[in-house]
């Protein structure tokens, strides 16, 4: 028996699914702990193996399931089964709040065996199963959480991403004759791509979260489980970026070029909407009391940036997307972890709620300060490093619109990306969190892990990129120039190393400086007055409430408008069903008999008229 | 022996069964497992009745198709019995005939003869339709029942005249060997397709469906929805596939009809909140559907749905016809948190809903993209979204209706439910799981069939 | 011709079911449908001066020209199932009085 | 309004169907059927199985399918199947009127009208004659017009008769239920060993004699008196349902 072999990594996997359920029905704790064991296990045998060359595929099952390594398939599994692996160390101690405890532990292990399967498959309907798969096993953790309501929102979202991909498969299956992946995306042409290109768009899109449906993600993620959120953003949402590779780099769409910019229409269409995604992710994010949600809005602008960065399709906008994709589940994970380690104790994740937790788990809070700083791209860490390939690739293509939406973005994330920092970690301390402790330890070790490698990735990004290299050669595009310590771009090249040297340093000094000449009082939250009054509630006089109240009031009226056109594509199909109903179903037997005389009539006449 | 038994037998003891009241309910227990065992006995050929051969007599057709219906229908009507062996004991009679008239449908090869068991069978519909006590929707259904059997019938003799025999297969030869254009022939089968489509709820014959499955206990919801909608929905394929010569236009007209009650079916789900009426709008929705694959050509995978709804709709139905039975309502704001308190049943109707929704390891993932692949095959692009389109409508107000039924409520309501209808409903989404991961037997079976058809038919 | 006259008997059925909302009225408007529908099951199989299909001392062998037997098999097949779709009718008729008071489908209230 | 909208609609389809019919060039025109084209040209020639040549009334024996009444040899025995199913129909719908018009009763439905002595007497013994008729209906049925289902509705009208002239009279609903099933089970009886002997279900096992005669055309005549028993009892449980109530 290979213990590294896909299948076998598969079907163990969803063996100890089953079993988790088990043990869970036993003692939902020790269900959980499997979860940490198989994903421990996933990860350690796809990311050793994997990248040793030993992963292999032993035998063809089924007719049409068959498996394949490629480097693309192994980086982004890598990626997203370290996120799972991360994220399980939380579940023994949030099993407690779930009402299905050994089923929360089940379907947390089938969505790791759906995406897993999505990533090692040359075949599209292999491809499709997992994909599917994952929908139903995700969708039934969502309701665990705080509330049910989202869930039907992610899986009609998720549904239109998958339809479409099923779409685009078929489409492509016409041309090339079978489910072959590499055949179907090679063999497509003519107006068929044009359409594949639009439904592989659409379904990344609807995993993404880009605009227009982004809407599942903000809700989802503030519905869903604590750590599941973390899950989501850092894992489920890159299936994605998966699909967006395929269909965006490796698919090329026939409309027309637009001469100036050397770019297909289509193509420019689907970058537009990406920094559309940006935009509207940035400002959502920005007006958002949740700090969940925020992350979301946040995720779902990092979103545009892939998609942005693989439109352009270079090698280092290639390379670009893939890192971003890397530091973000990552980033994302930690800093989702963070909220959550926080939400646990406090059973909240509003800011206006929160505030001073750093005096009682500052590790957490370190941990969020580090992730957050990923996020919005400041060296030294590794949100820095995809940026600033992203943003070469852009400003060498000569994209002035779209750049408008990525530079946007980057400076709206330091608008909010410290919002949840100021309002969580600092500020004053609620009496009632007085008590709180820091997070027990197995919380914290993958927490630490995470953002070690968040900096390692910011300091050293080279080893990664050179695997990322790989697969951008996989791709047909060239490679990016690295050497040991630098990255080469189109207008430079920078030395991640010395920069996060330089960093420290400078950070250092502050903190000496900080420490040496401290000036500030500590005081209670009940030791202020407003206009002369003592206050005398202990009610939150909480500054980062309203904090941007200026520029929200700016896109105040128009946030809803995404909200509100589903309502209405939900209230219009309800209107046909009623309309339906009324005129068909009345209880009435002559109405039956009536549109039988219509349409036999009608035929009848037309037959006759032919 | 011969496969006339599966008709004979549960005639002979309906006529024995008037005798004792007491003893029709066993009766019918044991002759529908009589039924069951002694389907796997009969070799496939033609069964000539009275000696004569088709087709001046009237014969029967045992090939693949009517097998597998016939094994399918039976064990599912059965279960039907088991899960609402309360309820039955009234009617044991009745749902003897109706053995007896399904059975007939599927096995007929005579047009006439197909007539007269539809009649059959329906009238026992519509008695077994009466324990619902709502005797206006009854009334309904026999009404707008009669006139499509009427219109069968009218179509049936316009073709007689025009043709001169009343045997499936000889017709088609016939037909075919005659030179009759489509265009004379579409007068006839429009309206033996519009006698059929009232039977097989097709919008817009359907009004009869709302009041019946609308109210339905947990011997009509799965008997109705199930058991006969698979029966009637075979026979169409049959007749479809065997008889029909549909003209291009006439095909087109039809198949446009019936995209419009897929989306009617689950636009009207979508608007529904009562369980039953949601799982009944759907149920028009795939009878549409299943009548379009038929159309289009798909039989195999047309068959293999067929039968992956009856095994779903008679979870679905059973369960929420016995939830609604008990708690006296079927608004699901009502029910909320029921399954939570009922795991069982709330996993078997997860996995059935999910399978009708097409979500994988289920089997009716497996029959969406088996038919998918045929439509794509086909070039039918703008069908083929249009399914899809549906499909999303219809996953989303299943899953509205599991998340609500799963969650939300502290004090929901236990049900008893009685350990039968537990055993049965599990086994059956086992099946579901069963077939949707072990496709290797569905492919068997869809080529035994499509094999019928190919081969010139049912001789 | 006769079977106009049938075609115009199943229109005058549909017409009553249409418009009709008097349980009665309805079955009898089936009826009037199903005698149409027979009249012209039965016209089908008229021959010109063919004779009733019975073999008698008169008509003792079967090379004369005798009108088609089997529609008339068939009607009398359809007749007997109109007969008991109609005592079915009538029964859930005398059922649905003695729950609403009533036979009109309007005056009814909404289950 | 709605009435005129339906008057339109069904004159606009009853147009339609007439001269979608009467362009259709393979739809015969009335009178002008060709039955040598149709199946039961066979049915009258008798030759399904083997041809007999001229077949002559009271001479031909042996005949595949022995009525002289065609009609008969078609509903009885070439498609006898039909006719199980549509006794089956007139069975569950006569079943279903009693099922749903209550299982208690006990007494007669009050009516107005009170019949005197002579109708009821009288009543009595038109009762016999038109028994009988409905009998011979029967059993003559695959020699002259009738059978079963005609001579069973007689019967039926016999007992009709009885109850609308006398008030108070009651069948034994009991005897007919009996009968309906002795006979029905023997039909299906029939052909089960039709099936045994002959090799298929309802298949003619006695001798069909010679066409024309009483005692000919095999299990005919027997079927057709069962039918005619059947049907009777049926449509007289079915009058008895309807005319009478819950009570005392």
């Amino acid at each position: 028996m290979n213990f590294a072999s896909i299948e076998m990594i598969l079907m163990i996997t969803l063996a100890s699914g089953v079993l988790a359920y088990l043990i869970g029905k036993l003692n939902a704790k020790l269900g959980s702990i499997v979860t940490i064991l198989v994903s421990m296990y996933v990860t350690i045998a796809v990311i050793y193996f994997g990248y040793n060359g030993e992963l292999v595929i032993t035998t063809e099952y089924l007719p049409l399931v068959t498996f394949k390594v490629t480097n693309i398939g192994l980086f982004f599994a890598s990626t997203v089964t370290f996120v799972f692996a991360m994220v399980s160390f939380f579940n023994p101690f949030f099993i407690d709040k779930y009402k299905f405890k050994a089923l929360y532990s089940m379907l947390y292990i089938f969505s790791l065996v759906g995406i897993l399967g999505v990533f090692f498959t040359d075949n599209f309907m292999t491809l499709f199963v997992f994909f599917e798969f994952t929908v139903w096993s995700s969708m039934f953790l969502i309701p665990m959480g705080k509330s049910t309501k989202s869930t039907t929102l992610y899986f009609a979202m998720s549904t239109i991403g998958s339809f479409a991909l099923l779409y685009a498969i078929f489409l492509m299956r016409s041309q090339s004759g079978s489910f072959d992946i590499d055949q179907g995306l090679a063999m497509v042409s003519g107006a068929k791509a044009t359409w594949t290109y639009i439904l592989l768009s659409v379904a990344a899109f609807a995993k993404l979260g880009a605009f227009p449906l982004h809407l599942w993600l903000p809700k989802v993620l503030g519905d869903a489980p604590d750590p599941v959120t973390a899950v989501f953003s850092g894992g489920l949402e890159k299936l994605g970026a998966f699909v967006a590779v395929m269909g965006l780099v490796r698919l090329a769409p026939v409309s027309f070029n637009i001469g100036a910019i050397d770019m297909d229409f289509a193509r420019y269409v689907i970058a537009f909407i990406g920094s559309i995604t940006i935009i509207i992710g940035t400002l959502m994010a920005i007006r958002q009391d949740d700090a969940k949600k925020l992350l979301a809005y946040s995720s779902m602008s990092n979103g545009g940036y892939i998609i942005v960065a693989l439109t352009i399709g270079n090698g280092i906008a290639i390379s670009g997307a893939l890192y971003h994709v890397l530091a973000h589940a990552i980033a994302s994970a930690a800093a989702f972890l963070a909220i959550a380690a926080v939400a646990r104790k406090t059973n909240t994740t509003k800011m206006s709620e929160l505030g001073g937790m750093i005096h009682n788990m500052p590790i957490t809070y370190m941990v969020y300060l580090i992730a957050i700083i990923s996020m919005a791209g400041i060296p030294p860490m590794g949100g820095f490093i995809s940026k600033w390939m992203i943003f070469q690739a852009v400003i060498n293509k000569g994209l002035p619109i779209i750049a408008i939406g990525v530079f946007f973005g980057s400076i709206g994330s330091f608008l909010y990306v410290f919002r949840p920092l100021a309002a969580l970690f600092l500020g004053q301390q609620l009496p009632e969190y007085k008590h709180l402790k820091e997070a027990p330890f197995f919380m914290v070790l993958p927490m630490i892990i995470l953002s070690g490698l968040i900096i390692y990735t910011g300091v050293l990004p080279n080893y990664i990129l050179g695997k990322i290299n790989e697969i951008v050669v996989d791709l047909g595009a060239t490679a990016v120039t690295i050497t040991e310590y630098t990255i080469t771009g189109f207008n430079g090249t920078i030395h991640p190393a010395l920069i996060s040297g330089m960093f420290g340093v400078g950070v250092f000094v502050a903190f000496l400086i900080f420490i040496t000449f401290k000036k500030s009082k500590k005081v209670t939250l009940m030791d202020t007055y407003t206009a002369g009054e003592f206050i005398y509630t202990e009610e939150l006089l909480h500054y980062s409430v309203d904090f941007y109240a200026p520029l929200e009031r700016l896109y105040e009226k128009y946030i809803h408008i995404m909200e509100k056109t589903y309502d209405s594509i939900r209230n219009k199909i309800a209107e046909v069903g009623h309309f339906f109903k009324y005129y068909f179903f009345t209880n009435k037997p002559e109405v039956s008999v009536f549109w039988i005389v219509i349409i036999v009539s009608l035929l009848l006449w037309g037959e006759s008229l032919w | 022996m011969s496969a006339v038994l599966l008709i004979a037998v549960p005639l002979l003891a309906a006529f024995i069964s008037i005798l004792n009241k007491k003893l029709a309910p066993v009766l019918l227990l044991l002759v529908s497992l009589f039924n069951i065992v002694s389907i796997f006995f009969y070799s496939l050929g033609t069964i000539t009745i009275g000696g004569f051969e088709a087709p001046y007599g009237i014969s029967l057709v045992l090939d693949n198709y009517s097998l597998i219906g016939l094994i399918v229908i039976n064990i599912a009507f059965f279960l039907v019995l088991l899960i609402s062996y309360e309820k039955v004991k009234k009617v044991a009679t009745v749902l003897l005939v109706a053995l007896a008239g399904l059975n007939g449908l599927l096995l007929t090869g005579d047009l006439f003869n197909l007539f007269v068991f539809i009649e059959v069978s329906g009238i026992a519909a519509y008695l077994i339709s009466t324990t619902n006590k709502k005797y206006v929707a009854t009334f309904n259904y026999l009404v707008i029942g009669t006139v499509g059997s009427s219109f069968y019938l009218l179509g049936l003799i316009i073709l007689y005249a025009m043709v001169g025999t009343l045997n499936m297969s000889d017709m088609a030869l016939r037909i075919s060997s005659e030179g009759i254009s489509a265009a004379n022939l579409s007068l006839p089968f429009l309206f033996m397709f519009i006698g059929l489509g009232v039977e097989a709820k097709l919008l817009p014959f359907n009004s009869w469906v709302k009041g019946i499955l609308g109210n339905s206990n947990k011997l009509v919801g799965p008997m109705i929805a199930s058991v006969y909608a698979g029966t009637i929905s075979l026979v169409f394929g049959r007749i479809l596939t065997s008889v029909f010569v549909v003209s291009d236009r006439l095909g087109l007209i039809l198949t446009v009809i019936l995209l419009v009650g897929i989306v009617a079916g689950e636009t009207m789900a979508f608007a529904s909140t009562k369980l039953r009426e949601i799982l009944l709008y759907s149920s028009i929705a795939q009878a549409s559907l299943v009548i379009i694959l038929f159309l289009e050509g798909i039989t195999g995978w047309a068959v293999m749905m067929v039968i992956a709804n009856v095994i779903s709709k008679l979870v679905l139905f059973a369960i929420a016809s016995y939830t609604s039975d008990e708690l006296k309502t079927d608004e699901v704001d009502n029910l909320k948190g029921i399954f939570s308190k009922n795991k069982i049943i709330g996993v078997a109707f997860t996995i059935a809903s999910l399978s009708v929704s097409g979500l994988p390891l289920f089997m009716g993932f497996v029959v969406k993209m088996n038919v998918l692949t045929s439509i794509f095959d086909g070039e039918d692009y703008l069908l083929a979204a249009v399914i899809l389109l549906t499909s999303i409508v219809e996953g989303v107000y299943f899953v509205r209706v599991l998340i609500k039924l799963w969650y939300n409520k502290e004090d929901a309501k236990t049900i008893n439910y009685n350990f039968v209808i537990k055993y049965i409903v599990s086994v059956l989404a086992v099946l579901l799981i069963v077939f949707g991961t072990y496709t290797t037997v569905l492919n068997d079976q869809v080529e035994t069939v499509n094999e019928v058809f190919e081969i010139g038919g049912n001789e | 011709m006769l079977q106009y006259a049938a075609i115009v008997l199943i229109m005058l059925g549909l017409y009553g079911i249409l418009t009709q909302r008097n349980v009665i009225k309805i079955i009898l408007s089936l009826n009037i449908m199903e005698i149409g529908l027979n009249l012209f099951i039965i016209s089908v199989g008229y021959v010109t001066d063919g004779i009733a299909p019975i073999m008698t001392t008169n008509h003792n062998t079967n090379s004369l020209i005798y009108v088609d037997p089997l529609p008339q098999a068939l009607v009398l097949t359809a007749i007997v199932i109109g007969v008991g779709t109609t005592a079915l009718g009538l029964a859930i008729a005398k059922n649905i009085y003695s729950k609403y008071g009533t036979f009109e489908l309007d005056e009814m209230e909404e289950e | 309004m709605k009435n005129f909208l339906a008057l339109i609609l069904t004159l606009f389809l009853g147009f339609l169907i007439m001269s979608s019919l009467n362009n259709n060039i393979a739809f015969p025109k009335f009178g002008e059927a060709n039955i040598g084209d149709r199946v039961s040209d066979a049915y009258i020639d008798r030759d399904v199985t083997e041809n007999p040549g001229d077949v002559i009334f009271g001479e031909t024996d042996g005949l595949e399918s022995g009525p002289a009444n065609i009609v008969t040899a078609i509903v009885a025995d070439y498609r006898s199947f039909d006719t199980l199913g549509e006794v089956t129909v007139l069975f569950v719908s006569a079943l279903g009127v009693a099922l749903l018009l209550g299982t208690k009763k006990q007494k007669r439905l009050e009516i107005d009208f009170h019949p005197n002595f002579m109708l009821r007497v009288g009543s009595k013994a038109l009762f016999g004659v038109i028994l009988m008729t409905g009998i011979y209906i029967s059993i003559h049925g695959h020699l002259t017009p009738g059978g079963g289902f005609p001579g069973g509705s007689m019967i039926a009208t016999s007992m009709l008769l009885l109850y609308l002239a006398d008030d108070n009279f009651r069948a034994k609903v009991k005897g007919f239920k009996i009968l309906e099933s002795i006979a029905g089970s023997l039909y299906v009886l029939i052909g089960i060993i039709g099936l045994i002997i002959g090799g298929s279900f309802l298949v003619n096992i006695l001798d069909t004699g010679v066409i024309g005669e009483l005692f000919s055309a095999g299990i005919i005549p027997i079927v057709y008196v069962l039918i005619g028993l059947k049907v009777g009892s049926e449509i007289s449980n079915v009058i008895d349902n309807f005319l009478t109530e819950e009570g005392a």
